[in-house]
């Protein structure tokens, strides 16, 4: 057994308890039968140099910064400007913003329609989304069915837009003869009237993205923790309860990935509502991403669009960040674990 | 096979060699005019007034210009026979074709930064010539240039049809002339001439006089049409419906279905302006007035017994509505008379359908005491060209301009994919004359005399309104048509809506 | 773990649930597939096959759907004369090419953010996924200014770029959650045993590969997909699949046979793709949200 | 090889000290064994010795070279992991042949180090799987493996058979040590198992809450542990505690309970003379340093039998005495019963005493 030489010179290797650093080195103390510490370290070693770290991150981070930040900024110039037509833009200040909030009724009628037209896609594709993972989990042909109810999403929604123009076609589409015969429209085409057209757009929007919300909460269900479905069936709960009180809070952080996977593309792709309808008739399906683009690039009002985009933007952002604060939050971490 | 630029972006692959070589191998050829851009060259050997002919078209050769244009079919037409215009000139012209609404955003973006990646616009008279009018090369001073060759039939006011240099040429002032008419499409009737004389009798019947089209024809007597057929129907006839109108989401066919209306009743127009120059400032609007307010009631009516998928059918759909034998009758652009002539892909071809110009205005309809016209409106699409470009680049363009709406290559597109020609010359043409007459092999000829003859002449021809603001504008009257015909507002208030942000766009 | 071998007792309820299910899975199968499968026919048939329909009420009708000569000329127009060829190059090399670049600039970031700590850290991630939540029409007039000043616009490098502008942040996104499910031992074990730290980086690469594999996919479908930035940024020079397509859509004519079979053409090898990646295509969109 | 140096090393998380003023010598040859709680920062000390942390204050040596500023690769250690951290996509072969392939050794030396390492550990015919068809010991044994075959110059074991069914476990134990003989090599091994400390170990540095508490032989720590809270950590079942007073009787000194009263021996009374003036302490004595009986004997004390508990080759007694509970560790073949009067005797030599307030080991 070495003898140990500790500071202060005091050799110690013999001692009957070996090293005990309390009287040997200064600031050790024993509390409560445990050594403790009463110090703090004399001086710090320099920080590891963190530079490779950023050498990863840099370039995403500077493309991404190019084609993200330096746009916006360019939006937020716009906005202050009057960018028409004629050249030579004038600084407005705000005044953009005061015609959106104060009399541009498109502007409103745009937010109104975009919010229904989000919150119906939303709320019908998890519904239905959920219901039929929960119908395919306990079927056989599972993996054939998801197969095929896959693919919607794989087509590119220009494409599905025109599909589906052409099946609600009054002339010639299948579906219009379809909803005719059986008595749910009459001539009038669903796109064709104000009261329906919204309805023939959120059809479009379910048919394509259900499979998603199918396909994530499979995923989720998929981990639902045995035990916890046992004991909650051996403490007496039925399958609905059982469906309420153990599998959909499991479900919980797949459903948000899956809203917030929606509700950023609701937002952002309007190609098939472009083809569909482009807003139409009477403003009934103007939502305020095809307003945007008419202000843009139709009328060529490039401040005013700045300043519809911007508020889009914004809202987006924050919805999209109040979507990802819940997400990080603890009860959606905790999944498929059980306490034990 | 056609002469295609090195550099074209669009590269045909011979049917046979496709077969030959398989369709793997034809894309991967295809990758050769990948990475193309946007680029200009220019070449230039000076040439003086005094030179052959020859040499002044020649002197640009080696010289590349790109011409951004809608997609629509003569574009498609020329682009696929640029050769003789290579083998005129050394110029080696790349067309690029997009949808109108991506046409307007490029061409204004390039035009208003003062940039010039495409040297030739297609200039559709009121969507992208109205509001970009300042930014087009004044073709004024090439016409007058002595440096430039000269095409044999002129290229002024009355080498084209009637107005149809003024729709797309003159914007605001006729200081200046900022493009060339490249192909039109103007309002006319199609009807079904076999149905209304099968069901001319019961008509007369009920209405007392025979069911017949002719420039007389008022806006009226289509109301009764269209109510004698929508009864037939509801007594459970095999019949379709008698009129449809343009109020789909196509806002720019929608605003000049409405405007066919208005007009034929007193000339009503939309501004206190100059209809054939238009103005950056128009003023007020007149909508909201007496004659408006009546008028949009009329229009209401029409609707109501008109097709009732009126709000889903644009103009090509209502075109395709009337190919399929579901309604008798549509004011429909000239253009389109190809497709109705086409067994392929209409039930109304094969000498069912007649042509006639625009309904008149009816005289107890007409409340600010104008007269009763035949209310034509059109679309008339120019070429320009890019003031921002050099000048030796716009000298090029301009050949190209003028060759490509020469009366040749007008004659080549109608012979080939049903064009419709704005020259005067082309109605001279080998054969044209005799195509007006069935049987045809240029079927949009049919349309000629309602349409040269008489809907493009004045009293009944309506060129505006040209506003720098048009685009909007149609959206606005879109809109609130829409509601009114879907009986979300009355006619009044729609007119006073209008009125109150047509006003508001202009800043009164 | 999976739930479906939860024990099931048998009554009359459940039977008619049973029967209630199989009818509604049918119904919904039917729905799904009916536009795709109209898409198929219709391009085999002539146009005013195609524009032919019943009654109204006329159910037996139905067999007009199914009374047509096939014929592939709309599938040898787009091929031969419409450019088709090209234009399905131009959309595998921006799909692919943009997939690429997103998921190596990618898959750098999310493991560099996935293995520090620093301030902001949480800010700077948000900023990332914020950037694909923007609007695309938001963006589009400067995005375009940009690439025309750096003459891009109507190039495959172009739409390749305006591509990564959403690919490149979701895959940041989805990949750090795949690097966070990595154990970081394994990375320090390939250190102790002497690798360099970019040695250890690229040890770990194999571990997420199926992943990364299943996120590429899935850019290159979003890419593919694209209508507007090919629009706007890529006609011209770099025409894809849905713009051509979208383009058969003209003022005078629509052309429904050929438009049909473009669709067919455009979608076709995505749900090719799709069956092949299923199984990952969760694990693509999902890990990044689970902690295992 | 190599001796390493541990000099009043602190490591920091953001504001929040993990190790504190860590002060270690471990001679060239020797095995320590770093035993604490979880979170005592025994990890995290490790870490640093790999390289896998940067030493926020003090510096470590290997021999006299400051190691603080190299990254692991240049170290010469080797490490076996918690988990294992073994590579999923690579064979045994090839996890175990990675850092030499890190290090371009040469092909035939690598497939011969391997399968030496392999033989050594009875893993050579699992060379052609994947950890993924191995079971918890035979990934252990490859992590080991991967570890063994460069021949470092200092081991690292963080915990690495903690995850092992208790068998395994103890048979793990004697491999490792026997290994660690073998090879002669510097090796630190971090537990939270005092078992596996003190029957591997040549010494024992006992840590708490980023302190060193204790450092010494197995012996030592056991016998002699400086504090209660060591005293109470080290050992299976734990030390009883007792409350009681120190009373000074005609120049003896004796511990009093309630339910006893001892004399303390003259060198004991020595030192609390010596070192302790209050009269509250704390004595701590270990079950299997008690003899129970179901008779009583001269210097026993009685109490109260609560559970018996049979343990296979042991039986562990409650017993409830005045107040108190102390757990007693006996024969098998003791037959007391539940709830019936038992005789405990203390074996006087090994208990311990602790101050009252600060639990400081007087003996």
């Amino acid at each position: 057994m070495a003898t140990q030489v500790l500071p202060g010179g005091a050799l110690r290797g013999d001692a009957p308890g070996g090293i005990n650093p309390v009287g040997i080195m200064p600031g050790f103390v024993t509390r409560d039968g445990v050594t403790v510490l009463e110090a703090e370290p004399l001086a710090r070693n320099p920080e590891p140099s963190r530079r490779y770290y950023f050498y990863m991150m840099a370039p995403a981070i500077i493309t991404l910064a190019a084609i993200s930040l330096y746009p916006f900024f360019w939006l937020i110039w716009m906005s202050l400007h009057d960018v028409d037509i004629m050249a030579g833009d004038k600084w407005v200040g705000l005044k953009n913003f005061e015609r959106l909030f104060t009399r541009d009724a498109k502007f409103s009628n745009g937010w109104l329609l975009l919010i229904q037209y989000s919150a119906m896609c939303l709320f019908f594709e998890v519904l239905l989304g959920v219901l039929i993972a929960v119908l395919l989990n306990r079927s056989r042909w599972e993996k054939v069915l998801v197969t095929v109810f896959l693919m919607p999403m794989m087509m590119a929604p220009a494409i599905a837009g025109l599909v589906w123009y052409y099946l609600y076609n009054g002339t010639f589409g299948w579906y219009h003869w379809f909803m005719q015969s059986v008595g749910l429209l009459g001539e009038t085409s669903i796109l064709g009237s104000p009261s329906t057209a919204m309805i023939g757009l959120v059809l479009v929007d379910i048919w394509q993205w259900t499979p998603l919300i199918v396909l994530i909460t499979l995923a989720g269900l998929k981990r639902v923790p045995r035990d916890q479905l046992e004991a909650n069936m051996v403490d007496g709960a039925g399958e609905i309860r059982n469906f309420f009180q153990v599998v959909l809070p499991n479900l919980y952080p797949f459903l948000l990935i899956g809203i917030l996977l929606r509700f950023m593309d609701n937002f952002r792709f309007i190609d098939s509502v472009l083809i569909l309808t482009g807003g139409g008739p009477a403003d009934a399906t103007n939502i305020l991403p095809v307003y945007l683009f008419d202000v843009s690039f139709q009328y060529f009002k490039l401040g005013r669009g700045a300043a519809i985009a911007l508020t889009l933007l914004v809202v987006t952002i924050i919805l999209g960040m109040f979507l990802v604060k819940i997400f990080d939050s603890p009860a959606a971490r905790n999944v498929g674990r059980t306490e034990g | 096979m056609f002469y295609v630029p090195k550099n074209a972006i669009y590269k045909r692959i011979p049917r046979r060699k496709f077969l030959e070589l398989g369709g793997g191998v034809a894309t991967a050829l295809g990758a050769g005019s990948v990475a193309v851009g946007l680029s200009s060259v220019v070449t230039r050997s000076p040439v003086q007034a005094a030179s052959s002919d020859d040499a002044k078209w020649k002197q640009y050769s080696g010289t590349k210009l790109v011409f951004m244009s809608e997609n629509t079919p003569p574009s498609f037409a020329i682009r696929e026979n640029l050769k003789p215009f290579y083998d005129l000139t050394g110029i080696e012209v790349e067309i690029l074709t997009d949808d109108l609404p991506v046409v307007q955003q490029k061409v204004g973006i390039d035009l208003r930064s003062g940039k010039a990646d495409f040297h030739l616009n297609y200039v559709q008279d009121k969507p992208i010539g109205a509001p970009f009018a300042d930014y087009f090369a004044n073709l004024n001073d090439f016409i007058n240039d002595d440096t430039l060759p000269q095409d044999p039939d002129g290229m002024g006011a009355d080498a084209w049809f009637e107005n149809f240099l003024d729709v797309c040429g003159t914007m605001y002032t006729r200081d200046r002339l900022i493009a060339f008419p490249y192909d039109s499409a103007v309002a006319c009737t199609f009807y079904r001439q076999d149905l209304f004389e099968q069901h001319s009798p019961d008509f007369e019947k009920e209405y007392g006089y025979r069911m017949e089209f002719t420039k007389d024809t008022t806006w009226k007597n289509v109301y009764d049409f269209a109510e004698f057929f929508k009864k037939l129907r509801a007594a459970g006839q095999d019949v379709p419906y008698g009129y449809a109108q343009h109020q789909g989401s196509f806002a720019w066919t929608a605003q000049l279905d409405i405007q066919r209306l208005m007009y034929a009743h007193g000339q009503w127009t939309e501004f206190d302006v100059d209809d054939k120059l238009g103005s950056k400032e128009p003023g007020p609007t007149r909508w909201g007035d007496e004659s408006s307010i009546f008028l949009m009631e009329k229009w209401k009516e029409l609707a109501s017994v008109a097709h009732p998928d009126n709000l889903a059918n644009d103009t090509l759909q209502l075109n395709t509505v009337y190919q399929a034998g579901q309604i008798a009758m549509q004011v429909q652009y000239h253009e389109f008379a190809a497709s109705i002539e086409d067994e392929k892909t209409s039930r109304a071809a094969g000498g069912k359908t007649a042509y006639a110009p625009c309904p008149k205005g009816e005289a107890s309809w007409i409340k600010n005491g104008g007269q009763a016209v035949n209310g034509t409106s059109c679309g008339i699409g120019g070429i320009g060209i890019n003031n921002n470009a050099s000048d030796d680049l716009k000298r090029a363009a301009y050949l190209f301009a003028m060759w490509s709406t020469s009366k040749e290559t007008q004659y080549n597109v109608l012979k080939g994919v049903g064009g419709t020609p704005t020259r005067k010359a082309v109605m001279d043409m080998p054969g044209v004359k005799e195509a007006r007459q069935r049987p045809t092999d240029m079927p949009n000829a049919l349309t000629f005399d309602a349409v040269y003859d008489y809907g493009i002449k004045d009293p009944h021809f309506v060129l505006g309104p040209k506003i720098p603001e048009a685009n909007e504008y149609y959206q606005i009257i879109l809109t609130e048509v829409q509601k009114c015909i879907s009986g979300q507002q009355d006619p009044a208030a729609t007119c006073e809506s209008i009125r109150d942000q047509v006003d508001d766009m202009n800043d009164i | 773990m999976a739930s479906k071998d939860v024990v099931e007792y048998a009554s009359p309820a459940r039977r008619i649930a049973n029967v209630a299910v199989v009818v509604f899975l049918a119904v919904y199968l039917l729905w799904t597939i009916l536009p795709i499968f109209v898409m198929f026919v219709s391009s085999l048939k002539d146009l005013l096959e195609a524009f032919r329909i019943p009654a109204v009420g006329d159910w037996s009708g139905i067999a007009l759907f199914f009374d047509f000569e096939p014929t592939f000329k709309h599938y040898t127009n787009l091929f031969v004369n419409l450019n088709f060829g090209v234009y399905f190059f131009n959309s595998v090399a921006a799909a692919l090419g943009s997939a690429v670049v997103s998921v190596t600039l990618g898959a750098t970031c999310a493991y560099a953010l996935s293995r520090t700590e620093f301030r902001g850290k949480k800010d700077l991630f948000f900023w990332i996924i914020s950037t694909r939540m923007a609007p695309v029409v938001a963006v589009m007039v400067p995005l375009y200014a940009i690439f025309r000043s750096l003459e891009l616009v109507g190039s495959l490098w172009g739409l390749i770029l305006a591509y990564t502008t959403f690919n490149l942040p979701f895959a940041i996104w989805i990949l750090k959650g795949f690097f966070d499910n990595v154990p970081f031992a394994i990375e320090e074990a390939q250190m102790v045993d002497g690798a360099t730290r970019m040695q250890a980086f690229r040890s770990i690469l194999p571990l997420v590969a199926p992943g990364i594999g299943a996120f590429l996919v899935l850019c290159v479908l979003f890419a593919w997909n694209d209508f507007l930035f090919a629009s706007i940024i890529g006609s011209g020079g770099a025409k894809t699949l849905p713009v051509a397509t979208k383009e058969l859509v003209q003022p005078q004519n629509i052309q429904w046979g050929s438009i049909m079979a473009a669709g067919v053409v455009t979608t076709l090898p995505m749900m090719f793709l799709g069956l092949l990646i299923r199984r990952y295509l969760v694990t693509g969109l999902t890990m990044g949200a689970v902690r295992e | 090889m190599a001796s390493v140096s541990i000099d009043k090393v602190w490591k920091y998380y953001g504001q929040t000290p993990a190790v504190k003023e860590l002060h270690l010598e471990v001679a060239d040859g020797e095995f320590v064994a770093v035993l604490g709680p979880s979170g005592c920062g025994k990890s995290s000390t490790l870490r640093m010795l790999a390289g896998l942390e940067h030493i926020s204050a003090g510096e470590i040596r290997f021999g006299a070279k400051r190691i603080n500023d190299l990254p692991p690769r240049d170290r010469d250690i080797a490490m076996v992991f918690e988990n294992y951290a073994l590579y999923p996509h690579k064979t045994v072969f090839d996890n175990m042949a990675n850092p030499l392939k890190l290090r371009g050794v040469e092909r035939s030396v690598i497939e011969d180090r391997v399968r030496k390492a392999a033989a050594i550990l009875e893993i050579g015919h699992l060379l052609e799987r994947r950890p993924g068809e191995l079971s918890g010991g035979q990934k252990q044994r490859t992590a080991i493996g991967r570890a063994i075959v460069r021949e470092p110059a200092l081991f690292l074991f963080d915990e690495p058979i903690a995850h092992l069914d208790a068998k395994l476990r103890a048979h793990m134990r004697g491999e490792l040590k026997l290994m660690q003989r073998r090879l002669g090599t510097t090796m630190i091994y971090v537990t939270h198992d005092q078992l596996e400390a003190l029957s591997m170990a040549d010494r024992i540095a006992v840590m708490n809450d980023g302190v060193l508490q204790q450092l010494g032989t197995p012996r030592q720590i056991y016998d002699h542990p400086v504090n209660a809270w060591v005293a109470g950590f080290v050992g299976e079942p734990p030390i009883n505690f007792l409350d009681c007073r120190i009373v000074e009787e005609k120049g003896e000194l004796r511990l009093v309970h309630s339910s006893f009263d001892l004399v303390l021996r003259p060198e004991q009374a020595a030192i609390v003379r010596e070192r302790y003036a209050q009269r509250e302490v704390r004595m701590g004595i270990r079950p299997d340093q008690i003899a129970i009986s179901t008779v009583e004997t001269p210097d026993s004390f009685g109490g109260q039998i609560l559970v018996t508990e049979p343990i296979g080759g042991d039986m562990l007694v409650d017993v409830s005495l005045g107040g108190d509970k102390v757990l007693v560790k006996t024969r098998p073949d003791f037959e007391g019963r539940m709830d019936s009067p038992c005789y405990l005797t203390l074996d006087r030599g090994r208990w311990h005493l602790f101050g009252k307030d600060d639990g400081v080991a007087l003996f």
